[in-house]
């Protein structure tokens, strides 16, 4: 477990262990010793529990210990029942998640369809997006984007880990490029990302 | 131009006669024509839009032959694809205003690319383990204890304020005190036996003040008013000795007062 | 680890993780696979969490992890309020300042009231007094002075650094005037001027 003081180490797993939401490491920091280097204690602990039935893994700028998922199918007792989300929250979801932050009109425009009054409300109260500004263009529209409950959800360690996120980006299917204008609202597309 | 009735977007389902038309598998017009581009069994980048535009307006027509009752998003969709059907076919000198066919095309391409990709990334998300489903958090979270630690906030001022404080209460057992300056009643009964003598009738009370009371009675001083008090409980005294008569014509009305003829056997 | 079959072991622990309650040994034999030896399951996980920051324990006929009960003080988050003291306790700091060393008895005597039971208890508490001997008197009575933690919160070099009597009173904090005076001279000031 290579040189990180073993007290550090036994706390930070306590600490880590006894909490069922991600810990920040900020959060760490504060309450692990002054002299100790926590991006070491995490890097030891991650280390001693690969390969476990549980396993430390960051999720964004926290970090959370989360059974094995290769043990799913034989972990069914535990299973919670869930709603099924629509496919219509599944595609919004992953319109936010892989081309965050994204207004209501452009999620349309991607999808070439309205959004049913529910939909980014369904996802904003399973606490997966929050709005996160607002867009620099007329109207002054809120973006939306994902939440660090989003990566523990589906178990992400941070945006850059969604699945095929390099090839959507390599495809320029990110971009911010013009579309068919049919819809309305898609003048809001062309207006430049970032709050 | 987007159909201003978002409130209801029919999905029927209607068989006429031999055909059916299922829209209701389709999210929009976009899904439409993404389902029919992938019957072209071709690579989106390579797919004919020309071609798409005939299935899709064929669809739209077949629709309302069988009197569906189409979103209007999707009779919008049929007029644009009617328009750049028309502009693809009958290339018109480029306007500086208008966008070209091509690009239109290209447009309409990339839209449908981007809604597959979209669609694909959400099916892997979907297909992630997810947390309280495959991966599960601890059951039984501990929670961290908090002890409340109350910091005294105290400074020299505070400790010395309040010796200081302890110090003034103690202090009136040993303190003398200063002898008051205020006009008693022995000193106002000397005053007005001094004066009454020389009073020729009914006088009134005030007029018994020392001269400089009447300036603090209209600044309202203590002094004033105490000398006032004095005066009045002096001369309720000199009344009940038989040394002069009051008058009070109403409540709270000047009070007069007059020398009484001596009395006999009155040795003050 | 023993001769465990690691994937029971795994499995286990990842039971025993995500489980809200402790786990009866009945349970696991039934979601473990058939050919598993639960006890000796439990015995290689007792001993692979055993010194660490979080301990698998038996409680009863069940098992359950625990955060390890030596780290429980490092674990618990302190939230400092800040308080103010009771007039009370700080006139009678003062006077153990003033007159140590001094008893309890005498305290009462020079504040002319009874000190209420937990006085100087919460002084000695944050630190600011100790007894410091007893008075040679019938009882011998606990006489009571302040510590060096009391010149450092009140930020003095040493007790000669207290303000003397004569230096309360050149900043004003002695006045010493009779009430009446002090009376008759805010009348004066406080009536409306003369019409």
């Amino acid at each position: 477990m290579s040189g990180v003081e073993p007290l550090h180490q036994r706390l930070a797993e306590a600490i880590l262990f006894a909490s069922a939401e991600p810990v920040p490491v900020k959060s760490l920091v504060d309450r692990l010793p002054a002299e100790s280097d926590v991006t070491a204690v995490l890097a030891a602990l991650e280390a001693a529990y690969r390969g476990r039935g549980v396993n430390l893994v960051r999720i964004g700028d926290a970090w959370a210990f989360r059974t094995a998922p290769d043990l799913a199918p034989l972990l069914t007792e535990e299973r919670q029942v869930q709603r099924r989300l629509s496919r219509a929250a599944m595609e919004t979801l992953a319109i936010i998640a892989y081309h965050q932050p994204v207004t209501r009109a452009e999620i349309e425009n991607i999808r070439g369809v309205q959004l049913s009054r529910g939909t980014l409300d369904s996802l904003f109260e399973l606490g997966w997006i929050r709005p996160k500004g607002r867009r620099a263009a007329p109207g002054r529209p809120v973006t939306w984007a994902t939440t660090t409950a989003f990566l523990d959800h589906f178990g992400l360690a941070g945006l850059d880990d969604l699945p095929g996120i390099d090839d959507l980006k390599a495809a320029g299917l990110l971009d911010a490029r013009p579309a068919i204008q049919v819809y309305g609202n898609a003048g809001e597309t062309d207006a430049p990302d970032g709050d | 131009m987007s159909p201003a009735s978002g409130l209801s977007r029919p999905e029927p389902t209607v068989a006429a006669g031999t055909f059916v038309v299922d829209v209701e598998g389709f999210e929009g017009p976009l899904d439409l024509l993404l389902t029919l581009a992938r019957q072209q069994k071709v690579d989106l980048k390579q797919v004919s839009i020309l071609e798409l535009a005939d299935q899709y307006l064929a669809f739209v027509a077949k629709a309302r032959q069988a009197s569906l009752d189409l979103a209007a998003e999707y009779l919008v969709m049929a007029a644009w694809l009617a328009f750049l059907k028309s502009r693809l076919l009958l290339p018109e000198p480029p306007s500086p205003e208008e966008p070209s066919a091509e690009s239109m095309a290209e447009a309409l391409a990339f839209q449908l690319e981007r809604l597959e990709s979209f669609r694909a990334a959400a099916a892997r998300l979907a297909a992630r383990p997810r947390l309280g489903r495959e991966v599960f958090a601890r059951g039984a979270p501990e929670a961290v204890e908090t002890t409340t630690v109350s910091v005294v906030s105290a400074h020299l001022g505070d400790l010395l304020s309040a010796y200081a404080a302890h110090l003034c209460r103690r202090e009136p057992r040993q303190l003398h005190i200063a002898p008051s300056e205020l006009d008693t009643v022995a000193a106002a009964l000397d005053r007005l036996e001094r004066l009454l003598g020389s009073a020729p009738g009914w006088e009134e009370l005030r007029t018994f003040l020392p001269p400089e009371t009447a300036e603090g009675l209209r600044r309202g001083r203590l002094g004033a008013r105490a000398t006032l008090a004095a005066t009045f409980t002096a001369s309720l005294e000199l009344a009940r000795r038989g040394r002069l008569r009051l008058r009070q014509a109403r409540p709270y009305g000047p009070i007069y007062l007059v020398p009484a003829p001596p009395v006999e056997g009155d040795t003050s």
